[in-house]
């Protein structure tokens, strides 16, 4: 099982490093789908099912298919793919690079220091998940409802067609 | 008689909203009723508030309106305090005041924005008279900037022309440097004594400090820095001679009654501090001979009359400085009063001229005054005289001798400074008649004669009077101020006496006797020589030529006016560059915000990490 | 969830409820006046709903929120800073099209956001009741969506703001994972004894970075002048208020709950910070002509000051903090009310130019924005000034005597700039220049708020006292 | 079952967030800014799920069905946004979106 975590992370970071340096939008999204099954399975892996289970079907489902929806309404073709190959020159990426790998060996240097403890594998699921949201975080929850409210008037303000916007 | 003291600067104050809010409806007489009025009944206050007080012994009145505010052990209330200093400072600052608001309501009587100009000196009034008589600090820092903000409002209105901005901006630069350090001071007092009424403070001081200890050097000097750029001294006093453009009865007022003394009373008032601090003590008596040297020498070769007058202000300050590093607190308390008296009328005397001569500046292209301004020549004189302090005629020469006196009983650096006020002494007797002769005498360039009105000429007089005559005012502080053993030695004042007069005469031979001569075509060589040497001052005029003007000039030239204001100008090219600096940083890319982002995120994480 | 759980939700519940409400209206309301008057309505009834539980103990609620003293007092804050944002944008005329009355639906939904976050006490509630805030926001600042300046404001605010909450998140993670809690103070007692102090303590930086970025601290402030041009003039107004507001509200609590003085490491960096927002807003704002980038910047040197006085500790920080956040709210919302009652449709107050001469046409909205701009320059008998004098003297009691300096300095510098605008307002007027008159209603609230600024200045001690006893309870100790 | 180094899980997850981190920092067309703000917000939740199994508690997956929501309601807005700017200035590259600056 050690070993299907480690690949299966290793997966998840490739198909990550993919979706960040892609040139094409569509194969981007898939890797990035790809890097999410893979999470999904470590998440199963940790003991986490129904974690697992959203994160395929509201993040590679729901999530991911918008964007999908929305490259097809740009219609994105082989020009763009030029042009991301000419935005993607070394000046613009390479600070940025330096900077992130920056963080990143601060986190590491952090993590490394260990004394977090282990992850048994021991399953918490969707019965202890359940109680738990809609006992003492019942509050956050109808929070969380009024956020998706206020991003669907935003979504429909944003996204209206008007009249006089066809002239 | 709290009542009372509260009056007095709500007065003004009131008269500033009048005239603020309701203003716009009020016939210009109404306004001038308004605006002269309000200081005048804060002047009838003031002195029955003296009588009163004197009359009861000269015991402190305290009044407490109220709470002002709390923040943890560190409280201020809207109290009000008055003593033997308070009632000198609130007399002359009401009174001299008022003549000036009442010149002024002839004065300015063609100005399209009477109105305006009434509020803000009722404004200017009202934070001066709150400053000298603040109980506590945070009161008196209250008028401190309230007497900053309208100078500098006063500045920002008149300064029409783009090219005085320039002058503003330095005086605000300059005078913020000085709040800046001043506010720090009066924090680490607070912090090291935990109070900021001034009278405990005072009191419990000298229980907690060492004289010269460290901390407590370091709390004068920073007050001492809040002094110096408030009062124009050196090394900032390069805002004051470029912040003349205003109408000369604002002049007048910041000059004399407000305004630049306020750094004289401040020191005055927290004098028990500067004895804890032998070191800075000296420092102010340093910056006072330096500043009265420089700003004299400065005066000598100017040609714009209230330059002149500015830099004579700026020198003048310097011997209250002077007297206040000796420990003369009283001397430099009377010569702030005498000061105020003869530079406030100077200053108006000159705003006639200016009148008079349509709007000229420039001494040289005066002249012969004396007979179509009569009046005004009069007064002028009498201030000029003052200034000089023409011995033992003018409050002028007693109030300078005091210092001098002062000076020379120095338990250091004693011969030192009191050279060197002698030769200041010299110095601003010989400007201030070279401008008499300039401007009165010689052929008139006008045959106008003055015409004024009763407004103008009373508070003209007045002030001519007390010119001369102010010497004579006791001035009681020995409640406030120990006792001060000067010099009495009359070598010293006939020394004093001399060099006043020797510098009159200096300058009558330089500018008041030489006039253009008659044909001399036809006169032998010898004679036009022995003519043209006659004329041109016995040589004087090469050796002020030498002396003054040339290196003034060269020194002017080389350095852009003054090293400080190279300083002042860095620290607005400083701050102008990082504002481009940083504006530039503001590209409108969301790319390099998110970069910023990281680097917030970096500058948390990475202290964290490694300390 | 008990009944005394939920009594002391009402007006939490009332806002929520409001919220959902107006935005369902929306739909089938077509008059926009019925919709802004029932959002004022809303906003009315929370403050009301807030008066039972004044000298009340405190209440937590499921753990997630909690209901003390302190609450209160910044719900009412936040409560009248949103009734008046609501009415800034009732008054600010618009383009037919931008007019959509579901703003107030969401603008009540944000402040919702606002209050959970001043209530919160739990990571879940900071988290969700934060993100409330910037998803509405986002939203409302796009909302003209026929300006593309509207457009890049929004998506400027949105990915600026989605890259701080993973930090905020990634932050809240780490914490969890030393202190095996999420509530503030289990986690805040764990920190010191509890295995995995550098994961607490770099999960903490993260988390605070992520909540300095919406106070706009330097150098994570770079969004806020974009952002501030590009929202309409009612919605910086409420950005640059409740949503300030509600963060430094929770950043006030985490700081105190979890003992954040004692962590070295992080307070230094809290500290560069702060000075570094002091002066860089105050040099961007130095010759800025754009009146809503001017307060953007001033609103960085601000925050920089409010957290300065944070740094000190102690109660009498708390006190400082309050007081300056309640200072600036009342000068702010003023400022704003006055760019906005000036404001045309499609023609926003907001050049510097456009208010030359302000004073010879409309003497009271001068007068009333000189007293504005005096308190944020903290001119004495301003509320400004006192909020500058507490944050001195918290910094002194401290003895914070860099920190101070910088406070200093960035007000002298500050004073130009705020002067500047002032002597434009009292200059004689361009001759194209026409100013609109101020409708009644905002007379009222415009003159109300220039006399808190006065009050707050003149006599703050009632004020001082109130949050004396605030300090003493929320600090136990 | 098999353990797992809580550090390790953190570390994958900061390996992911970082990638997501110089995604937003490089990329110039919004489609991939939008994408690697949404690995951002999966590697917090990925920290957050790992976390809580650390403890054997819900609350790490409470905090991740949060966080989803959040990724939900926040990339519906931002695509919304997206067509605008689209609209409004023709293009998808985010160095375009500049008309405010100093």
């Amino acid at each position: 099982m050690t070993v299907v975590f480690y690949s299966t992370a290793v997966i998840a970071i490739l198909a990550t490093l993919l979706v960040v340096t892609g040139r094409h939008a569509v194969h981007a999204l898939l890797y990035l789908v790809v890097s999410l099954f893979a999470v999904a399975v470590l998440f199963y892996l940790m003991g986490a099912p129904f974690a697992a289970a959203l994160e395929i079907i509201i993040y590679a489902g729901a999530i991911m298919v918008l964007f999908v929806f929305v490259i097809m309404m740009l219609n994105l073709g082989r020009a763009d793919m030029e042009q991301e190959e000419r935005w993607l020159a070394p000046t613009t990426w390479l600070g940025p690079a330096v900077l992130s790998a920056v963080l990143l060996g601060q986190w590491l240097w952090v993590l490394r220091q260990g004394g977090g403890g282990d992850i048994t594998g021991e399953i918490v699921g969707a019965r202890e998940l359940g109680i738990a949201l809609f006992s003492q975080y019942l509050l956050a929850v109808e929070m969380a409802g009024l956020l998706l409210l206020a991003a669907l008037v935003g979504a429909f303000h944003l996204g209206r067609k008007r009249r006089e916007d066809d002239e | 008689m709290e009542l009372l003291l509260w009056l007095i600067p709500l007065l003004p104050l009131a008269g500033f909203l009048v005239l603020a809010v309701a203003g716009a409806r009020l016939p210009k007489a109404g306004v001038a009723v308004v605006g002269a009025g309000s200081v005048g009944l804060a002047a009838l206050t003031a002195a029955l508030l003296a009588a009163l007080f004197y009359n009861a012994g000269s015991d402190p009145v305290i009044a407490r309106l109220g709470p002002w505010f709390r923040a943890g052990d560190l409280s201020a209330d809207f109290t009000l305090y008055l003593d033997q200093l308070a009632v000198i400072m609130t007399l002359v600052i009401t009174g001299v005041g008022f003549l000036i608001h009442a010149f002024s309501t002839e004065f300015m009587a063609d100005e399209a924005d009477y109105r305006r100009y009434f509020a803000y000196l009722n404004l200017f009034v009202a934070a001066m008279l709150m400053l000298v008589l603040a109980d506590n600090l945070v009161l008196l820092f209250l008028g401190w900037e309230g007497v900053g903000l309208c100078s500098y409002l006063l500045i920002g209105y008149w300064h029409r022309d783009p090219a005085n901005g320039y002058a503003a901006r330095k005086a605000f630069v300059v005078t913020r440097i000085g709040d800046v350090a001043l506010l720090l001071g009066l924090f680490l007092l607070f912090v090291e004594l935990g109070e900021f009424s001034i009278q405990p403070l005072l009191a419990g001081a000298p229980l907690y400090f060492e004289s010269g200890a460290a901390r407590m050097e370091l709390i004068a000097f920073l007050i001492l820095g809040g002094a110096v750029g408030k009062s124009a001294q050196l090394p900032l006093q390069v805002w004051l001679p470029d912040a003349m453009a205003g109408p000369s009865p604002v002049s007048a007022l910041i000059h004399a009654a407000t305004m630049v003394t306020a750094g004289v009373y401040l020191i005055a008032r927290l004098h028990p501090l500067f004895e804890l601090a032998p070191v800075a003590q000296m420092m102010v008596a340093l910056v006072g001979l330096a500043t009265l040297l420089v700003a004299a020498w400065a005066a000598l070769s100017q040609r714009d009359i209230k330059r002149i007058l500015a830099y004579s202000t700026i020198s003048q300050i310097g011997y209250m400085f002077l007297a206040l590093g000796v420990g003369a607190w009283g001397a430099a308390i009377f010569h702030l009063v005498t000061h105020a008296f003869f530079k406030a009328l100077l200053f108006l005397g000159a705003g006639r001229v200016i009148e008079h001569m349509h709007h000229e500046h420039d001494i040289f292209r005066m002249g012969g005054l004396r007979r179509v301004m009569p009046f005004t020549f009069g007064v002028f004189l009498a201030g000029a005289a003052s200034l000089a302090a023409v011995p033992w005629l003018t409050a002028g020469f007693y109030s300078k001798d005091q210092i001098l006196l002062a000076a020379a009983g120095a338990p250091e650096l004693g011969t030192l400074l009191f050279a060197g006020g002698v030769i200041g002494a010299l110095m601003t007797a010989f400007y201030s008649f070279r401008l008499v002769f300039t401007v009165f005498f010689g052929e008139p360039v006008t045959q106008e004669r003055e015409h004024a009105g009763w407004r103008i000429q009373a508070p003209l007089a007045l002030l001519g009077v007390l010119s001369i005559a102010g010497g004579l005012i006791p001035l009681p502080l020995e409640q406030v101020f120990p006792d001060h053993h000067a010099s009495h030695a009359l070598g010293l004042v006939l020394l004093a006496a001399g060099v006043a007069l020797a510098g009159i005469a200096l300058a009558w031979w330089t500018h008041g006797r030489r006039r253009p001569t008659g044909e001399t075509a036809n006169w032998p060589l010898w004679r036009r020589g022995l003519d043209r040497w006659q004329a041109s001052g016995l040589g004087f005029d090469a050796v002020y030529g030498v002396l003054v003007e040339t290196p003034f000039n060269t020194t002017a030239r080389a350095l852009r006016g003054e090293i400080v204001d190279r300083a002042v100008a860095l620290v607005i090219a400083v701050n102008q560059g990082l504002n481009a600096l940083t504006a530039r940083l503001q590209n409108g890319r969301i790319r390099h915000y998110a970069l910023g982002v990281v680097l917030g995120v970096l500058a948390l994480l990475i202290p964290v990490v490694w300390l | 969830m008990s009944m005394n759980d939920v009594q002391a939700l009402i007006p939490l519940m009332i806002l929520a409820g409001a919220g959902v409400v107006l935005v369902m209206l929306s739909a089938f309301v077509p008059r926009r006046g019925v919709v802004a008057a029932l959002a004022g309505v809303s906003a009315v009834a929370f403050l009301l709903a807030l008066l039972p539980y004044f000298g009340t103990q405190a209440v937590e609620v499921a753990e997630l929120l909690v209901v003390d003293p302190l609450t209160l007092f910044f719900w009412t804050l936040l409560g009248i800073a949103t009734l008046v944002s609501l009415i800034w944008l009732m008054v600010t005329p618009v383009a037919e099209h931008d007019g959509g009355a579901e703003r107030y639906g969401l603008m009540v939904l944000a402040a919702t956001g606002a209050m959970v976050l001043a209530a919160a006490q739990h990571f879940a509630a900071l988290f969700l009741g934060l993100e409330l805030l910037s998803v509405s926001l986002i939203i409302l600042v796009a909302w003209q969506c026929r300006r593309a300046l509207s457009i890049e404001a929004g998506l400027k605010y949105l990915v600026l703001s989605g890259l701080a909450t993973g930090f905020l998140l990634f932050g809240m993670a780490l914490i969890y994972a030393a202190s095996g809690s999420l509530a503030f103070e289990i986690t805040g007692r764990a920190h010191p004894a509890q295995v995995g102090e550098l994961y607490w303590l770099a999960g903490m930086a993260m988390l605070l970075a992520g909540l300095v970025f919406k106070l706009s601290i330097v150098p994570l402030h770079f969004w806020t002048p974009d952002v501030y041009q590009g929202a309409s003039l009612p919605v910086t107004g409420f950005l640059a208020t409740v949503s300030k507001g509600a963060v430094l509200a929770v950043l006030v609590r985490l700081y105190f709950d979890m003992a954040l003085a004692d962590a070295g490491g992080l307070w230094m960096g809290l500290a560069v910070l702060a000075g570094a927002s002091m002066l860089v807003g105050n040099w961007l704002a130095l010759r800025q002509n754009q009146l809503k980038r001017l307060l953007a910047y001033s609103s960085i040197a601000h925050m920089g000051y409010a957290l300065a006085a944070l740094l000190a500790g102690g109660a009498l920080a708390l006190e400082a903090v309050v007081f300056y956040l309640a200072f600036y709210l009342a000068t702010t919302l003023g400022a704003f009310g006055v760019l906005a009652v000036l404001s045309r449709p499609q023609h926003e107050c907001e050049r510097l130019d456009q208010l030359q001469g302000l004073y010879h046409h409309r003497p009271a909205l001068a007068l009333i924005l000189t007293v504005m701009l005096f308190s944020l320059a903290g001119v004495p008998l301003t509320g400004g000034f006192i909020g500058k004098f507490y944050v001195l003297a918290s910094g002194a009691a401290s003895e914070l005597w860099t920190l101070m300096a910088l406070v200093i300095a960035g007000s002298a510098i500050g004073l130009y700039y705020y002067l500047r605008v002032v002597l434009a307002l009292f200059r004689a007027p361009a001759e194209t220049s026409s100013f609109r008159s101020a409708t009644v209603p905002s007379t009222i609230v415009l003159v109300a708020l220039t006399l808190v600024v006065l009050w707050l200045g003149l006599y703050p001690a009632p004020l001082s006292d109130g949050l004396a006893r605030i300090a003493e309870l929320a600090l136990p100790g | 079952m098999t353990t797992i180094p809580l550090e390790h899980a953190l570390m994958l997850a900061a390996i992911l967030f970082a990638l997501g981190v110089a995604g937003v920092l490089m990329r110039r067309n919004i489609v991939f800014v939008l994408m690697s703000l949404e690995i951002v917000l999966n590697a917090t939740g990925l920290a957050f799920v790992a976390a809580g199994m650390r403890w054997g508690e819900p609350d790490g997956q409470v905090m991740f069905v949060f966080v989803l929501t959040l990724a939900a309601a926040e990339v519906t807005v931002a695509l919304a946004l997206m067509l605008q700017a689209v609209k409004h200035y023709g293009t998808l590259d985010l160095d375009i979106l500049r008309r405010m600056r100093n």
